[in-house]
């Protein structure tokens, strides 16, 4: 039998994190979570048409249910511009301009948070409420869910921009960070973070990955729901 | 060991021969009296295409469970661990005859299921509701019945004779009946259980099932779909007459219910009644 | 052994907080959402059992009668000493007549199958509605019905006006408040437990019609415990 | 004094307080500020959003208190993303956020088990109700739902039975790694399931919930605003097992030691990477579906009513979508098992190891091309009723190589009848009655007899307890003595295998019957008297059974408080990784990362090791 471990060992010994680690963990992740989304959108997107199909009563879109193409392209279009400049920003990352990179995520996070902003306008503005047949309450929940969403991504934005603007004048490859502070036990001598810097870059990638494809579905959902 | 271990061939003979010679005295047996006992009975055409199909399922099932018993019976008393140390097993990993035979074994037996299910389906719709629009229509004439499901009791209409409505499901005996089920509601299942019937009752939706009469009898009709409090008692009683009998209990049911007849609304295959929002 | 001693007790405390959970669990349970029986008090007429059932519908079951639900609409019954009480399990006896008075306080919100406007199940086909034989309503003025499937027994109940006078908003309802009277007589059969319900959607505020009081024994549902 | 400062921080007990302040903060919040604005609750006397906000409210309390949020809080002021949570030793790290993998395995043990008894204890219930013919015990409406309860609760909890223990304990070890890809993910996805649990069990304050575990509208949306209780309940578990799937599948992917190729892979993990792959993507759509239907009941929208522009169809189809994939999601961590543990015990190697990955390859992926089976009478597309037939039948292709791939490794083996082989072995009975009464239900015509009675009742009975508790048990009697170090008393475990596989027959066997030849339907409070012989039977047994499950309590608690025999490294004479661990597993898994040589099943093929010890030292600065 091979000795694999010894009995007794304690949580003082500290794994570390590698970013290539970080990196491959967080590629699949992004994926996967890109797959859950395709299947949580499909269930709308299944609604929508089979709604529209039956037309029960007659609700499926009664005369004065109506989106606005307006407010819908607009939202639409501040959410791909955000994703589109993310990904330049990631360029400019991988390439080491952080300056640029932390003003190309700046500005698509707050394009991000047009849209919100955007989108609960438009649900003000419309000229019917969920109650109005098969299209308002597709309307509303895809929306909606839409929304929850890219708050969320948005979330995730706003850290790896902060992480990077907390180690602006770390270089790359060489950040130092206090011991243990990561792992929110300041009394442990060792910690697992050893290049913050890296690891943002890890999560960027997946950031930018997922920002993209959620930009897709808000694209599907412009065609969906205002252009069809 | 006071016997010797036998060769390889000699279990796997065993086995085999073991296991076909159960599996076709069951198999046997389950044939020819199987349809005896399996339901629904004989109370339709439907039904007695159902225990046909039921008799041929178990027919197919039977060696499936008489061969795995055999196999398992035998290897778990033959190849048991005798005590003392611990011995390995001989590596066996993979055997191409026994993978592909299986394969092929299970492949044809699934295909055959499907193609006999479909082949009895597609008959006469077995008697299963089939929606709007149904594909399997027995040809001649049948006489319409509609079925209303509303919590918690089944309604019954008679559109050729005036849209008559009662609570009590009668039908003539040796006719081909044309059930429309429809809710008022919320999901129900409309089960003729010795008629071999069923099918979903849906609001807004005409889910249509066939099925022919024999003899008089009476059948029970029970809901086979949660849908509430009453759902459990959710149940009555049926009857197939003879023709004669039938028309006098329609005129009967027709002097009935007359005072209420002209507030029925028009006789329609679905309803769409007010869901009465939290608004209203 | 102190160890030995703090385990059993553990244990101990383990298995009468599970016992405690698992009993309170079960209490609520059988406590909730049900109906005590009601046992009817039964006159002998020359050796047949006779029933006089006094019953009452309201609109709104009100705080008196059910604090946790006082917008419920509601089925009443009467006790011998004239008192009304929410339950709608009634013991009857088997193979008896049933003389039963329905005082119905609630308006009109109209059947969704206009079938069950006509009266069955019931001597004559038709009962006495504020003394007028009746043997069918317009469905639209329906505002409840008493209905034992079982029995094939429906009674449609008329609404009173929406223009009416002195309307009783919620529970307990004098009978000087405005109200239509339904007698009708049945005869129950064999022992057993017959559930009776409404057909009406009359559950305002919920989808169908039918949530809430119509899916809730002690509202508008019960059971005829017949032994 | 220190056990009040022990109360006070990020752990269990605070979480319960500010789950409760969440609560009320969200109930208020909704009745004072959005209530009165929107006059249509006001004809009610319940405000539906204020306990849909409520129990959000609650939830996240919940999660705060447990020091979910510490996190993301951090990262949004930009500190760098790290692995771990502080970690304590000692008890209190069970009864607080930990991101050990083996601290939240043994956590969903405890969790999911004691959830898993509230369900069983419902099931009693329900055959108390069934003693009798006429309606007696339970009011009726409380009767449909304590068979909610008992159904929701096994279906949503038990989709983790397996998963939450087993693959959070073991994955990564038997891939040779340290921790889940994200442990903080692994440890929210036990307190969401166990958030889930409370709420569900809620829903009797608020009227309970008449639709069973499927919640079909539009029953539904007219039910009592318990059936939020339900809605909530599974949308956090579909939340959970999204993210379990997705952690799962992202370790298997990624963090495998070296020489640990695919071929090489125990087949529990590729079992539970089957599994995790239906679960990320067949829950996404359960979360909507419940989402729609939330709205419906919340806002008013129209989804699932006919008479207002939706329909209740695509309810049925959307959860069946997710409803179908959910049944294997049950099943397949069971296959795995069986096939995991059934080489150790007959001391052969697996058999046809690539025909078994196939199998369940094959299964998870024909499993979303089967949910109208459940429809075939709904009267929606009656035209491809042929087709759903045949991939519901196909199936047992698939299922049927899992069943070849046990059998042949028995086959000349050198079988040993300890307590987890016993369970495996009652695996293969169980199943096959399952499998093949599925057969009835797969065919249309017959299905126009079964469907919706208690024929389909037993048949899932047999698949998913005889499938899924069995097996769960069998991981059990098999892993827990590695989990906690201690031996469980093998002769109770007989004992109790051996009533628990009885009356577990004698319970449901007769249910096929009663379906089959008395047509009861399923969820009915009352049935035909001439089937009362039959229904008296299987509640008696069914009592039984519970008593049995009883009596493995005894053992666990006997066995694993009081006696507390340490097991040996290895009890079983396994090659897999984990036996040649200490028993408990120490907390950094291993001191070096071990390099495969070989898969785990190289019985009577010589001492070939499984792992050469190599690679770096933990803990490397």
């Amino acid at each position: 039998m091979t000795e694999l471990a010894q009995p007794g060992a304690d949580y003082s010994i500290v794994e570390t994190e590698e970013p290539e680690v970080l990196s491959r963990n967080l590629f699949a992740a992004g994926q996967l979570l890109a797959g859950a989304t395709a299947f949580f959108f499909l269930s709308f997107l299944f609604a929508y048409f089979y709604l529209r199909s039956l037309n029960n009563a007659g609700l499926w879109k009664p005369k004065h249910v109506d989106a606005s193409v307006t407010w819908g392209t607009i939202v639409m279009a501040c959410i791909v511009a955000s994703a589109m400049l993310l990904r330049f920003g990631r360029i400019d990352h991988a390439a080491g301009r952080r300056e640029a990179f932390r003003l190309k995520a700046l500005v698509a996070l707050l394009l991000g948070l047009a849209a919100l902003v955007l989108q609960v306008l438009a649900w003000h503005e419309a000229s019917f409420g969920p109650t109005d047949g098969g299209f308002a309450s597709v309307y509303f929940g895809w929306t909606a869910f839409l929304f929850l969403f890219v708050f969320c991504t948005l979330f995730w934005l706003e850290t790896v921009l902060a992480t990077s603007w907390r180690y602006r004048n770390d270089p790359m490859g060489a950040a130092v960070v206090a011991p243990g502070h990561a792992s929110g036990d300041p009394s442990r001598t060792a910690h697992d973070i050893r290049n913050p810097v890296e690891l943002n870059r890890a999560s960027l990638g997946a950031l930018s990955f997922y920002w993209t494809f959620l930009a897709g579905i808000a694209v599907l959902t412009w065609i969906v729901l205002y252009l069809i | 060991m006071a016997t010797p271990a036998p060769k390889r061939a000699e279990h796997g003979k065993r086995v085999i021969v073991g296991g076909i010679v159960l599996s076709v005295v069951a198999t046997v047996l389950v044939a020819v009296f199987g349809g005896r006992f399996l339901p629904p009975g004989n109370g339709s055409v439907q039904a007695s295409g159902q225990v046909l199909d039921n008799t041929v399922m178990l027919a197919i099932v039977t060696p499936v469970i008489a061969g795995l018993l055999v196999f398992f019976i035998y290897v778990l008393s033959q190849f048991r661990h005798r005590g003392g140390a611990l011995v390995d097993g001989p590596p066996l990993r993979d055997d191409s005859r026994v993978r592909v035979w299986w394969i092929v074994v299970t492949s044809v037996t699934v295909l055959f299921l499907a193609g006999f299910g479909t082949f009895e389906l597609l008959q006469n719709g077995s008697g299963g509701g089939q929606g709007p629009d149904p594909i399997a229509v027995p040809a001649g004439t049948k006489l319409p019945v509609q079925v209303i499901a509303q919590q918690w009791q089944f309604t019954y209409r008679y559109p050729t004779y005036g849209g008559l409505e009662t609570p009590q499901l009668v039908l003539p005996a040796n006719t081909y009946i044309e059930l429309h089920v429809t809710s008022l509601d919320a999901i129900h299942s409309f089960w003729a259980i010795e008629l071999g019937v069923k099918a979903d009752a849906n609001p807004g939706v005409d889910n249509v099932a066939f099925v022919k009469t024999k003899g008089p009898r009476t059948f029970h009709v029970r809901c086979a779909e949660l849908c509430g409090l009453w759902h459990g008692y959710m149940f009555n009683n049926g009857r197939v007459v003879p023709e004669a009998q039938f028309t006098a209990w329609v005129k009967s049911q027709q002097s009935d219910f007359a005072p209420i007849a002209k507030y029925l609304p028009k006789y329609s295959t679905t309803y769409y009644p007010d869901p009465q929002r939290r608004a209203g | 052994m102190r160890a030995t001693g703090f385990k059993v007790l553990g244990v101990a405390v383990g298995l009468a907080a599970a016992a405690v959970l698992i009993g309170l669990y079960v209490s609520k349970l059988t406590t909730d959402n049900g109906s005590k029986a009601y046992t009817v008090p039964v006159q002998t007429q020359g050796g047949h059992k006779v029933v006089d059932l006094q019953i009452e519908t309201v609109a709104a079951v009100g705080p008196q009668f059910s604090p946790a639900h006082p917008d419920y609409v509601s089925y009443l019954v009467r006790d011998a000493q004239g008192k009304w009480l929410r339950r709608t399990v009634w013991r009857l006896p088997a193979n008896a007549t049933v003389h039963m008075t329905i005082y119905n306080f609630d308006g009109a919100s109209g059947l969704r199958n206009p079938l069950y406007a006509r009266p069955q199940g019931i001597d004559g086909n038709s009962f006495m509605l504020d003394g007028k034989a009746t043997d069918f309503i317009n469905p639209d003025d329906t505002s409840h019905t008493f209905a034992v499937p079982a029995y094939g027994l429906v009674v449609p109940l008329t609404g009173v006006a929406d223009n009416a006078k002195n309307q009783c908003g919620y529970a307990p309802c004098a009978l000087s408040m405005a109200h239509h009277t339904i007698t009708f007589t049945f005869h129950t059969g064999k022992v057993g437990h017959y559930r009776w319900q409404c057909f009406v959607p009359c559950a305002a505020g919920w989808i169908d019609g039918f949530g809430g009081p119509m899916q809730t024994i002690g509202y508008m549902d019960g059971f005829l415990d017949v032994i | 004094m220190s056990v009040a400062r022990r109360l006070v921080g990020f752990n269990l007990f605070t979480a319960c307080v500010l789950g409760v302040g969440g609560w009320y903060a969200g109930w208020f919040s909704a009745h004072a500020v959005v209530g009165p604005s929107l006059d249509y609750f006001a004809d009610v006397d319940f405000n539906e959003l204020s306990l849909v906000l409520g129990y959000i409210g609650g939830v996240l309390g919940f999660l705060i208190g447990l020091g979910f949020f510490n996190y993301p809080l951090a990262r949004l002021r930009g500190y760098p993303p790290s692995l771990r949570e502080k970690e304590q030793g000692g008890i209190g790290r069970y009864f607080s956020l930990c991101t050990d993998h083996k601290v939240v395995g043994i956590q969903y043990l405890v969790g999911i088990g004691l959830f898993f008894f509230i369900g069983g204890l419902n099931a009693m219930l329900i055959r108390t109700e069934l003693l009798r013919p006429d309606h007696q015990v339970w009011p009726a409406g409380t009767y449909l739902t304590i068979v909610g309860i008992h159904g929701t609760m096994m279906m949503g909890m038990m989709t983790s039975g397996i998963l939450g223990p087993f693959a959070n304990y073991l994955i990564p070890i038997l891939i040779g790694a340290r921790r889940m890809a994200f442990p903080r993910i692994e440890a929210l996805t036990f307190w969401l399931l166990m958030a889930a649990g409370v709420i569900l069990e809620t829903t009797i304050f608020f009227g309970g919930f008449p639709t069973g575990w499927t919640g079909y509208q539009p029953l539904g949306t007219e039910a009592n605003p318990g059936i939020d209780c339900y809605y909530l309940f599974f949308a956090l578990v579909g939340i959970s097992m999204t993210l379990l799937g997705l952690n799962m599948i992202a370790t298997i992917v990624t963090m495998r030691a070296p020489g640990l190729t695919w071929s090489r892979l125990p087949i529990f993990v590729w079992g539970v990477l089957s599994t995790a792959a239906l679960m990320v993507l067949a829950a996404p759509v359960l979360i909507a579906t419940l989402s729609m239907a939330l709205m419906d009941r919340v806002v008013q929208t129209n989804f699932f009513v006919a008479a207002q522009g939706g329909s209740a169809y695509l309810y049925e189809n959307l959860f069946w979508v997710f409803g179908h994939p959910e049944v294997y999601v049950l099943a397949l961590p069971g296959f795995a098992i069986v096939l995991e543990i059934l080489p150790v015990f007959a001391r052969k190697p697996l058999w046809g190891y690539r025909l078994a990955v196939g199998g369940l390859l094959g299964v998870t992926l024909l499993s979303f091309f089967v949910w109208q089976h459940h429809l075939f009478f709904s009267g929606i597309n009656a035209d491809l009723r042929p087709f759903f037939m045949l991939s519901t039948e196909l199936i047992s292709i698939p299922t049927g190589l899992t069943f070849l791939c046990g059998m042949m490794t028995l086959w000349r083996g050198q079988i040993r009848y300890s307590v987890p082989m016993l369970f495996c072995l009652a695996w293969f009975f169980n199943f096959l009655i399952g499998g093949l009464s599925g057969v009835f239900l797969s065919d249309t015509p017959s299905d126009t007899t079964t469907h919706g009675s208690f024929f389909s009742m037993a048949h899932f009975h047999y698949t998913i307890m005889g499938g899924l508790v069995f097996t769960f048990f069998a991981g059990i009697y098999y892993w827990v003595p590695k989990m906690t170090g201690f031996q469980l008393n093998e002769r109770l475990g007989k004992i109790h295998f051996w009533t628990m596989f009885v009356f577990f027959n004698l319970t449901f066997f007769p249910l096929f019957i009663a379906g089959f030849q008395g047509g009861m339907p399923r969820r009915v409070v009352t049935y035909p008297h001439g089937l009362q012989f039959l229904n008296d039977w299987v509640s008696v047994s069914a009592f039984l059974l519970g008593g049995s499950m009883l009596l493995f309590l005894y053992n666990f608690v006997k066995s694993l408080v009081f006696d507390r025999i340490p097991s040996p490294a290895d009890p079983w004479g396994s090659k897999s990784i984990e036996w040649q661990l200490p028993s408990p597993v120490p907390v950094q898994n291993f001191d070096r990362i071990p390099v495969f040589s070989s898969d785990p099943y190289g019985y009577g093929e010589g001492g070939r090791p499984v792992v050469v010890p190599a690679g770096a030292p933990a803990g490397m600065n």
